[in-house]
Parts: structure tokens; sequence; C-alpha cells
């Protein structure tokens, strides 16, 4: 081998010493920023992914919107553009509080890194809580994907095993009704949710009990992150349980305002859980129980202002494909939030261990890239579902 | 070599100043959105323009700021733009197919409407 | 990391230890994040399954014999699982990860000088996936099978098929992210762990194509995901999107499917054509003709590769408009690719031309390739399309493609880095035989699929109209021959692990990096850093009696990479 | 013309088209076949490697020459892209008059419906007469494919489907199902029937033209001069039951009509039910309101399509094959 050759390797032990010896940098790279620069690229191939995921979506979404515009803007009222809205603030603030986590990271700021973290967490759950009550309450309204108003049994069968009879038979037959108290039974399970997170707390709180007792640093660390991811978590979706609860209160107070008529029924039911399980005592219920055909026309028999409701013959054809974009859209991007809860609560464990420093900041950076990724989908989501006509 | 031990020398950080304008331009634009749909403002039809208009700027932001494109490699950037192109040559082909048939799959509709759910 | 934390220069003196012997037991295997390791897994995975999709194709060559039912047993329902099983296996478990997955991940790092791909955690990660595709597709068929064919079509997928449709998808979509992994770990591999020295134009066409192949899997696979999703939700509830019971329109969801299917296709030629780049070069001992021409032609395919999807739609119901536009786009992609073959060929020209086995599989190749991608301008032109759309003539086009070409590569390719590999040479004599073997009966089994698409054969049928008996006779006789040319080539290949003599560093002459290493490899890659080079440079690696081995020439200017560096 | 080694004989007026444009590719293919790999076998022969002589230098590339061979296909490719569009777009255009028969598909049966009101599971057409297929599927996705014509077209539900041919010579002619759709999608093969026009062309006694067909098949009765039973097997014949039943007792996808009528048979949810002319009816219009254990509801309803006096016909037929 020529000289030349001996003289670069060993500059090239120089620096790999130097370069092991710190923590979390992988054998296979030269130096931190070929590690950094790998995984950011690494990383944005992996959002161009994910993007390209989501384009299957929006082409089903455009071509169906494109053909049947008609479907969209009949269906589409139905969604409340408000908590939508809220909901768009609320991502966007928990993107703020993700680029500026990595601010901290990149500066080595430890305290203000966790601080960021768990008010992006809260956000998250915060998120993901509006969006269980919108679910709620379009289930309970039965205002559901297409192939939900095939034959129930069907899709029972469908949802128990992977074969289906023959052809489907599209005979529109009695559907199962929810139970009348679906929404309180959601409150109650939400808030059994909720005990069990507040219960599972007790687990870090030994951890970092146990941290103290035997001075390990690492378990008493470990303790505190997941307290507070969970802390976190519990924040928000108090938080939306607390929107639910102030909008459909405070709601009968704004008569004839702004989207309020086409909540009216929810309303009602929701201002008299009690007596809502009474077929007959309310008005949807008292025409259409046991056998709806048509769900979004349930809302025809209600007393809602018939001005802003469509009638059967104005209904669109195949107007639940709407729905069924809407769930499934809605639905695939809130798996990725909870993908994202998942990896900042990793972080959060990471930055309370004090990983993170200004020559080792790549996980923050990369969860943030894709936190803003979501929030990016997001971002098209919302108009394009929920503002639309005029 | 030697820029990778000085502080984030490989990797911008961005300032609170920034960070907070961009938050702020994205409420505003979020607040626009919601009181602009549905108004008489807009001529019929123009709504989802107008809508994804003020949504593109927003990503914009989100991107060249929050995800710091405009102080990363430009790699990194063209990769990214690169998957938009495809997404426009996915959704345009399907787009401009599925219309020009469609007289056949509603004529289809008309003539037998017992075979499709309503 | 721990299988791979001894730095490299602490092996200096322990040449005999290398990748495979540094650490033994079934965990060390399970557990690596050797790239080379993981290669070899995804060999030995994927050769296990052509062989098994090989199998289910004897079988329905064999019912073909007779027009009507042919082997006890084999039913209609039997015979729409099988070929769908075949094309499945074929496709998402053998032909779209074996080469980038077993021969990329091996050569891929190695032939770049890099110490591993970036990301070898998610390197073992797509390995896994893999392997749960394969569960998830042998769920489906020990359950009740799959008979909707690989593609899927709703909405016989999604309303009438009583098979585990559901099973197989996740199945596919799993395996889509495996080739997502690969193909990703492999584009940051090329763009930030290159050594100094090596300039993207000093980069073997080898990596060119495996990276012109990653932009199409992390462009185009997760479209796959997507759809496949779709196709899973619209079967188990109904979503509505591809049923035309519910509003759904079905040719979407062919759109959907050939937005990724047909890139898959290159997914599967590209890597191959890079193979026969390396061999055609090798053992003519010239530089490749053209190089800039050949890397450029890779690119343009994988991005032309994307515009064309609409011409397995033809007669589906497309509109006239967009189908015009797909067969022009068509075209688009057959200048690349005849550049490539003009260029191999241009190569030759007054090399010295050593025909050894992987040799001999890189002409075959040549040789079928051409006829599979002139019969593709038969199916590009609307009004022959109109006539041999879904019958023979596609299938035996594919086929001349992705067998003849694809499969033929890799047997190639896998001979001639079988050496550095394994540590041992095979039997040159009986490998030369398999290559003329499999060649006639490849020619055999699938020419006469051309006359029998033409004169209007339709393809997955289980009977068929008696005046069209002879040819298929002969194409299952040449499917019996051909099976056993493959299966003697697996012989030599695995004979020669028990009796082939051991193999020197650089047996076949070449100038790429992968030659300077020993053979195998040590376990980081390389005990000297390499001297890089121009990879074509034949001239600078030279013949060494005493080592019975090429070595790279000192004078010849190959320590370039030192001034480069600087 | 007559049956050569890579088609079937040309009998529509798109034949010629396409078969010409296959034989231009295929010499086109040929000599760039010839070319590449007669070039490889001559250098294989020419510089095999001798031991210990280095081969001399020769150029690495040769730009111009590149250019010209990506060059050239490419002008070659985009006249075969034109004749193709025009032979396609011919296929697309159908005259202004045509003969237009309405076609269901259906898993694995073919229905061709005339306009005079004729049901057949054969396609029956006049020769030299531009004819128009309006196709539909009851259930998945099949594809017409007559090779003789040189025409396919894909069926999917939902939508409507169509195509046109003018077929040039009498005959009988393969017609497939080429697209994937089911357990016995290869045995979805039916006949195209092309009738002479004029009678005093026929030539061998039998051949019927394309009215005298036609007169039978809008009344399979025949206005009640043969004995119903003869009837309602014409019937199910047009119809293609026997696709799915068979007469002989045997089991296909659906129950045998033979033993059939007037027994007791176990109904999905229902119980036992007898089997009755009530009962035959309603399956034929209402195939999936009473499903006989053991078998799929896979048969499409023949409402609209099957007039009631071929019912009886139909009802008939099976009371006399017990």
């Amino acid at each position: 081998m020529a000289t030349a050759v001996e003289t670069h390797e060993t500059d090239g032990h120089g620096d790999h010493d130097d370069w092991h010896h710190k923590p979390f940098s992988a054998h296979h790279f030269e130096n931190a920023e070929q590690q950094f620069d790998s995984g950011k690229l690494g990383m944005w191939l992996f959002l161009v992914t994910e993007v390209l995921f989501f384009s299957g979506l929006f082409v089903a979404y455009a071509v169906y919107r494109a053909n049947h515009p008609e479907v969209f803007i009949y269906a589409s009222q139905y969604l409340d553009k408000y908590l939508g809205g809220m909901n768009t603030v609320v991502l966007i603030f928990s993107s703020l509080t993700m680029a500026w986590g990595v601010r901290c990271a990149q500066l080595g700021q430890r305290s203000g890194l966790i601080l960021m973290l768990s008010l992006t967490l809260a956000c998250a759950a915060l998120f993901l809580g509006v969006k269980t009550f919108e679910y709620t309450e379009k289930a309970h309204k039965r205002l559901l994907w297409a192939g939900a108003f095939v034959n129930a049994t069907d899709i029972n069968k469908s949802l128990g095993t992977t074969k289906r009879p023959g052809n489907h038979v599209f005979v529109v037959e009695k559907i199962p009704k929810p139970p009348e108290t679906f929404e309180e039974r959601m409150m109650v399970s939400l808030r059994a949710i909720q005990r069990f997170w507040g219960v599972s707390m007790l687990i870090p709180v030994l951890l970092v009990g146990l941290g103290y007792r035997f001075n390990s640093r690492p378990t008493r660390t470990i303790g505190y992150a997941v307290l507070l991811s969970i802390g976190a978590i519990l924040v928000g979706m108090e938080a939306s349980i607390q929107i639910h609860e102030f909008q459909h209160g405070g709601a009968h107070a704004a008569t004839g305002g702004h989207d309020a008529d086409h909540h009216e029924a929810d309303h009602q039911e929701a201002g008299h859980n009690g007596e809502a399980g009474l077929p007959g005592a309310h008005p949807e219920h008292s025409v259409v129980a046991g056998d709806i055909v048509d769900p979004m026309l349930s809302e025809l028999t209600s007393d809602a202002e018939p001005k802003d409701l469509k009638s059967l013959s104005d209904r669109p054809r195949n107007a639940n494909i709407f729905f069924s974009i809407y769930y499934f859209m809605t639905g695939l991007h809130a798996f990725h939030i909870i993908c994202g809860m998942i990896a900042i609560t990793w972080l959060l464990v990471r930055s309370v261990e004090g990983h993170f420093r200004p020559d080792y900041f790549g996980p923050v950076d990369f969860v943030g890239l894709y936190w803003h990724i979501v929030d990016l989908i997001w971002i098209y989501l919302f108009p394009l579902l929920y503002l639309i006509g005029n | 070599m030697s820029d990778s031990h000085d502080h984030h020398g490989f990797a911008h950080v961005m300032s609170p100043a920034v960070l907070l304008a961009v938050f702020a331009a994205l409420i505003v634009f979020t607040v626009i959105t919601v009181l602009i749909a549905g108004s008489s403002l807009i001529p019929p039809g123009f709504d989802i323009y107008v809508a994804l208009t003020i949504a593109t700027i927003k990503a914009a932001l989100v991107v060249l700021f929050f995800m710091h494109m405009i102080h990363d490699k430009g790699l990194n950037a063209i990769m990214f733009v690169f998957s938009l192109v495809f997404v426009a040559l996915f959704l345009g082909a399907a787009i401009s197919d599925t219309e020009q048939y469609q007289h056949l799959i509603k004529d289809f509709g008309q003539a037998n409407p017992d075979s499709m759910a309503k | 990391m721990a299988t791979a934390s001894l730095p490299a220069h602490q092996q200096d003196h322990a040449s005999s230890t290398n990748y495979l012997n540094c650490s033994r037991g079934f965990l060390s295997w399970a557990c690596t994040l050797d790239h080379k390791r993981i290669g070899v897994m995804y060999l030995i995975g994927t050769m296990t399954a052509m062989f098994a999709g090989g199998a289910l194709a004897l079988i329905l060559r064999a019912e073909h014999l007779t027009p009507q039912a042919t082997l006890p047993g084999i039913t209609h329902d039997l015979y729409n699982q099988l070929f769908t099983l075949h094309g499945a296996i074929m496709v998402f478990l053998f032909i779209i990860p074996s080469i980038p997955g077993a021969l990329g991940n091996f050569i891929l790092p190695i032939m770049l000088g890099a110490k591993d791909v970036a990301f070898p955690r998610m390197n073992l990660c797509s390995f896994y996936l893999w392997v749960g595709g394969l569960i998830f597709f042998l769920t489906a068929l020990l359950t009740t099978g799959l008979d909707t064919g690989w593609t899927f079509y709703t909405p016989y997928s999604t309303n009438t098929s009583s098979t585990s449709v559901v099973t197989a998808t996740l199945g596919a979509f799993i395996l889509g992210f495996s080739s997502i992994f690969t193909g990703l770990n492999f584009i940051v591999t090329v763009h930030t762990m290159r050594p100094p020295g090596m300039t993207w134009f000093r980069m073997p066409l080898f990596l060119w194509a495996l990276y012109s192949t990653a932009i199409i899997q992390v462009l185009a696979t997760p479209v796959l995901g997507i759809t496949l999703l779709l196709l899973a939700v619209e079967r188990s509830f109904g979503l509505g999107i591809f049923d035309p019971k519910l509003g759904g329109d079905p040719v979407l969801y062919q759109h959907f499917f050939w937005f990724y299917s047909h890139p898959a296709v290159y997914i599967m030629i590209l890597p191959a054509m890079g193979i026969i780049s390396e061999l055609i070069s090798t053992f003519s001992r010239k530089p490749i003709f053209g190089y800039r021409f050949i890397a450029f032609s890779s690119m343009a395919i994988a991005l032309l590769g994307f515009l064309v999807w609409g011409h397995h739609m033809f007669t589906s119901g497309q509109s006239e408009m967009v189908t015009v536009v797909f067969s022009v786009l068509t075209f688009s992609v057959s200048i690349p690719s005849a550049i490539k073959v003009f260029n191999w060929v241009a190569t030759m020209y007054k090399g010295s031309i050593l025909l050894a086995t992987p040799m001999c599989y890189a002409l075959s190749f040549i040789f079928l390739f051409t006829i599979g991608g002139l019969t593709g301008l038969f199916l590009g032109a609307l009004a022959t399309d109109i006539h041999l759309h879904d019958t023979y003539f596609v299938v035996a086009h594919f086929h001349y493609v992705m067998m003849g070409g694809t499969l033929v590569a890799f047997i190639g390719g896998v001979f001639y880095w079988w050496p550095k590999i394994t540590g041992r040479m095979y039997n040159e004599f009986w490998g030369q035989v398999s290559s003329l073997i499999v060649f006639l009966s490849f020619n055999l089994t699938f020419f006469p699929q051309f006359i029998l698409g033409s004169r209007g054969m339709p393809r997955r049928y289980f009977n068929y109209v008696p005046e069209y008996q002879t040819l298929h006779i002969l194409s299952t006789i040449g499917s019996f021959l051909l099976g056993f040319g493959l299966a003697l080539a697996a012989g030599v290949l695995i004979a020669s692990l028990f009796s082939g003599r051991r193999a020197p560093a650089n047996p076949w002459g070449s100038a790429t990096l992968e030659w300077q290493c020993s053979s195998p490899p040590p376990l980081s890659n390389f005990e000297h850093t390499p001297s890089v080079g121009d990879p074509y440079d034949m001239n600078s690696v030279v013949w060494d009696a005493e080592t019975e081995s090429y070595v790279k020439q000192q004078s010849s200017g190959g320590h370039s990479h030192v001034a480069s560096a600087h | 013309m007559e049956k050569t080694l890579f088609f079937p004989e040309q009998v529509s007026t798109f034949a010629g088209t396409v078969d010409s444009l296959y034989y231009f590719i295929f010499w086109l293919s040929t000599f760039f076949f010839v070319l590449v790999v007669g070039l490889m076998a001559y250098f294989v022969m020419k510089y095999r490697r001798v031991e210990g002589q280095t081969p001399s230098a020769s150029p690495s590339h040769n730009t111009p020459l590149e250019v010209f061979w990506s060059v050239i296909p490419g002008f070659l490719v985009l006249i075969i892209f034109g004749w193709g569009f025009a032979g396609y777009m011919d296929m697309r255009s159908p005259p202004a008059e045509t003969y237009e028969i309405n076609v269901t598909a259906s898993m694995w049966n073919w229905n061709f419906k005339y306009p005079t009101g004729a049901v057949d599971n054969q396609l029956h057409i006049p020769v030299n007469t531009p004819v128009k297929l309006v196709m539909r599927s009851q259930d998945v996705i099949h594809s017409l494919y007559v090779p003789a014509f040189r025409i396919k077209q894909d069926v999917v539900p939902g939508r409507y489907a169509g195509m046109w041919f003018q077929a040039t010579q009498t005959g009988d002619y393969d017609l497939f199902c080429a697209e994937y759709c089911g357990q016995k999608h290869s045995d979805m093969i039916t006949k195209v029937v092309v009738h002479e026009v004029d009678a005093s062309a026929l030539t061998e006694p039998g051949q019927q033209t394309f009215d005298q067909w036609m007169e039978i098949a809008s009344d399979p009765l025949q206005g009640g001069k043969i004995p119903l039973a003869q009837a309602g097997e014409k019937v199910v014949n047009m119809f293609g039951c026997l696709q799915c039943h068979s007469v002989d007792g045997s089991q296909k996808v659906g129950p045998s009509f033979k033993g059939f009528y007037g027994k007791d048979v176990a109904i999905k949810d229902v119980g036992n039910v007898k089997m009755d002319e009530q009962y035959i009816r309603e399956s034929i219009l209402e195939p999936n309101a009473k499903i006989r254990l053991g078998f799929e509801p896979k048969m499409p309803s023949f409402k609209g399509s099957m007039k009631d006096e071929w019912i009886d016909a139909v009802i008939a037929y099976m009371k006399s094959i017990q």
C-alpha cells in the first residue's frame, strides 16, 4: 500500500477515536455532521413517502369532488367548521411548540425542551379529544361511510370475518340503532380512560420514588418523563372534554346565530342526557326509532329549522362517499398523530435524561419534521373537508 | 470536519421572533379562511381555489420556517418538492381520465336507479 | 451495534476473520446489523420464494397439457389460486426484493467504499418486514387461498371473492414498507456515505441503477400502500371508493394500482440492467461504453416509468384522450432501454471476452431482454394492444422482461459475486451448462406463448379451446427444462460451498471497489481504505500469479482519491 | 383470410389494420433483434479472450453515435404510435348507423339482447353491417374479446361500455371473457355467429340468414307451434342457464334442474320450501330471495329480460326432465 493511503488512514483513526467516544455516535459514520445529515435526508425521504401515501386519499377526494361537487356541498354541512378551526389552531400551536423545542435542543436548553415537548403532547391529546367528540356525534347521527348503509348484518359479518357473502344485497334494512345514551356512554368511557391514565401515573411516581431510594438516576428521570407525558395527555383530554361541554351547554343561548342550526337536535340531546334514552322523548327518535333508512333524513324530522336542511329529494346520490373519505382521511391523520405522540414521549424520556446537546439533537429535529408534516396535512384537510360550499 | 465541533455548526437555529411571527401569520390565515368560507365574497365554485391558496401559503410557512427548509440543504428541499410533482401527476391523470368517462356512469345510474345504493 | 463495534484498524492483523466467521450462533445472524449478513439472509429468503413460486408455475404449466382438467385435484378454484399465488409470490416476495435486498444490500456499501448502509437498524427491519409479509402470504395460502390475481382488481376482490384478500393485501402492504426502507437507505447511503474520491461519475453503474431503483421505491411504493389499505377497508367495511354499488369507481382502483405497479416493473428491471453493465464490462475487460448515457438512462427510465401506467388500461374503459397520451408516453420509455442495449453491445467491441458463467447469463439477458423490450412495442401501440391485451402475448412479454431479464441477471449476478459473498469458487463448467439450459428452455417455454397470444388465447384460463394445445405442450416441456436448469444452477452454487476452491479477492479482474477487499469481506468491509479510481479502468488491475488473483496495479494512477480528497 | 401462424382469420374491418401494424412492428423488431444479437454473437467470436493478450484500445464513448442510436428509435416509435393511434380511433368511432345490441355480462355468462326483444347467450350479427354493443356487467369486471375481430373491451360494473365492429365474413367465431372474473372465468366462452343477410347467398343447408334466425329467436315459443317443454329448453339455452345448472343431476355452481321440480328443499334462514311454479318464478326474477342450503347467492336476476310466458316454458321444461 502506498504511504499516502496509510497517512490518510492514520488521520482517519484520529477522527474515529474522538468521534466514537461520544455517546449516540454510530460506528459507520465518520463524524456527527455526517450522521446528522444522513438522518435528516432519511427523514425528508420518509416525509416524501408520507406525502405520497396521503396523496392517494387526496386523489380520491379530488376525483369525487370534481365529479360530484353536489355531494361535497351537501354533506360537508354536517361538519362543524368551528370545531375544525379550533383543532387547526391547536395543531398550529403544537407546531410552534415543536419548532421551539427543536430550538431549545439545538441550544442545549434542557428544561425549555421538556416544557415544549410537554405542551406539544398536550395539544396532540386535545386534538384527538376533539376529534373523538366529532366522530361520536357523527356516529350517533349515523353519518357514516357508504358501506355502513348496506345490510347491517353484512357489516357485522364483515367486521367479524374477512369473508363476505356473494354479492352485496343492497336492501337497506333496519339498522340497530346505537343506544340512546351513546354520547353519555362515550363520556363515561372517556372519563374511565382518564381515570385509567390517572391511575397509571402511579407507575412513574413509583419509578421516581425507587429512583431516589436506590439513588438510580436513570430510573428517576424515566419516571419524571413518563409522569410528564401522562400529565400532558391528561391535560389535553380534559381540555377537549371541557370544550365539548362548553359548546353543548352554551349553545342554547346562541339562537338563530351561526351554525347552531344543524346541531340543534344534538344540543337538546346533550342538554337532556337523562331523558334522551326514552324513545319518543326526543323528536329525532320519535319518528325514526329503530329503522332509520337514511341517517341524514333523521334531521328532517327534528324540529331544527328546516331552511338549512336539505330535503330527501335534494340529497345527492351517493352522498355517503363524502363520509367515507372524511373518516378515512381524518382517521389516517389521527393515526399519524398517535404515532407522533409516541415519538414525542420517547423524546421526553430522552430529554429528561439529558441526552440532547448542541452537537446531538438529531432525533428532536427529525420528530419535529414528522410532526410538522402531520400539521401540514391537516392544514389541507381542514378547508377541503370543513369549508365547502357557499 | 472542524465545523461539526462548533455549536450547532450543522444546523441553523430559528430565532423566537421568526417562530412567533410565523405562528401569528398561520393563525391569521386560519381565521381568514374560516371567515370567508361560505361568505358571498367569493364567486360560487371558486371557494376551493381560495381555500387551497390560503392552505398553500400556510403550508409554505410551515415548511420554510418551522421545518427549517429555508436554511436547509438544497437536496432535502429538492426531494420534498419532487414528491409534490409526482402527486400532481397522479392527481392530474386520475381527474382528467375520470371526468371524461363520467357520463357513462351518470347515464348508467339514471337508467338503472336500483343498481346503486342511494 | 454490538456485532459491529470492532474498529477497522484492530482487524488489520486478523485477515482470516471475515463477516461470516466473526461471530457465531443464531442470534448473531438474527440480530445482525451488518449489511452483508442481511444481504445473505435476503438472498436465502428470496431464492426460496423463487423456487416456491416456480414450483407453482410448473403445476400451472402441467395443467395446460390438455385443454380441460389435466392433473387430478386441480379444479377451477385451485387453478385460480395457484396462478394468483405464483404471481404474488414472484412479484412481491421475489423479484422486487431480490436484487436490491440481496445483492444490493451486500454489494452497495462495499462498492461505494462505505462501512455500512446509512441506517443499519432500518435495514434489518426491512428484512423482518419481508419475513412478516411472507408470513401473511403463507397464512393466506394455508387458510382459504387467494384467487383474485396479484392485481386484486375490484370489485371482484372486494365483493365476490371468498378468499383471504385482506390477509394477502396486508402482506403486500408490509412488503411495500420493506421495499421503501431498502430504497430510502440506499438513497441516503449514496448521498452521504461516499468516501473521498467517490464522485457521482465514479460510481459503478450498478450503483446508479440501485439509486434510480430506490427513487422509484420511495416515490411509488407509498401509493401501493394506501391503495391496498383502501382495498382492505373497502372489503371489510364497504368504503365505497372502488365499489360501483356504493357509488365508487373500479377504474379508479386501476389508476391507483398501476401508479405503483408500473414503476414497480422498473424496480424489477433497473437493478438487473445495473448488474449487466458490470458483467459485460468485467468479462470484456473493457470500460463500459458510454458510461454517462447508461447512468442517465437509468435515471430517465426511473422517471419516465411514472408517466406510463395507463398503458395497462387501454381496454379498461379509460377515456380515449388519456389512453392516447399514455400510449405516446409509453414509447418514450423504450428509448433509454434501447440505449442501454446498444451500449452493452458496443462495450464488447474490441474487448477480451471471457465466456464465464456470469457472462453467459449476461449474454442471455441481452438476447431475452431485447425480445422482451421489442414485444413491448406491440403492446404500446394502441391498435395492436386492443387485440393483445390480457392474452398470452402479454404473459410472454413480461416473462421475457422479468424472468428472461431480471431473473437471469440476478442469477448472473449471484454467480459473479458468489466468490465475494461465500469465499468459494463454483464449478465453471456446470455453471455454463446451467446457463445454456436456462437460455434454451426459457425460449422454448415462452416463445410459443407469443403465438398463443396473438392467436387469441386469453390469460388466466383454466380450460382453453383445443386448437391452442400444441403450443401449450411445447411451453410446458420448456418450463420443466427451465425448472431443471434453475435447479442445476442452484446445485452448482450450493455444491461450491462444500467443494469449491477458496476464492481470491478479485477472481474476475474487475476494477470496482468490492474486489479490493478480501473474499469474503471482513466485518467492516475494508482492512485498508480502498483506493477509489475509475470503476471501469481494467488496465489498473493485473493478474498476479502468486495469489492467483487480480490485483490493483500500483502505478496506474489509481490512488487519485488522495488528490481528489483535498 | 385464412389462419396464419400468428393470427386467427381476419373477420372484421379492423383486422387488416391490426395485422399490418403487427407485421410492421414484427419486421422492424426482427431487424433490430438480428442487429443486436448478431453483433453480440460476432463480437463474442471475434474478441474471445486470449490469455496474455491485452485488448487493443477502443473508444470509451462516442457521443454522436450514441445520440444517433437514441434518436433513430425515437422516430421509429413515433411511426408505430401514429399507426396504432389511427387504428384505435377507428375502433372508437362507430358510424352513425349501427345495429345496436345490448350485452349483459355476469359471472360467467354472456347475455345478448336484440332490438326485437330476442335474447341469446351467443352473439348473432349480420355480415357487412356495423354493429354496436352497449355493454354492462352485473357483478365484476368482464371483458368481451373476439380474436377474429381483433377487438376487446372491458365491461365494468356501474357504467356502460361500448364497442363497434363490422364483420366481413360469415361463420362461427370464438368470443372470450378476457378479464379475470373468478372461478369459471375460463368457461365464459361463447360464439359469435355471423349470418348472411341475403337469403340467396346461403350456400349450405341449415344456414340461416340473420332475419331467419331473429324470427325464431324473438319467439322461442314459435307461436305455440312447438310443445311448451321444448320451447322451455330453447329458453334455457338462450339465457345460458346451463352455465351454472346441469340437466343430468350433477352439481355445478347452482342446483341441477333434474329431479328438482316438486321436491321439498332446505332454504337458508327459511326452512323447507316446496320447489313449485311459484318458487321457480321467484328464483328467476329475485334469485337471492331464497337461497338453497349449500349454494352461494350468485345467480343474476332475469327480471325484464325473460318474458312471463318464457318462464312458463322454462317451468314446463323442468317438469319434463324430472
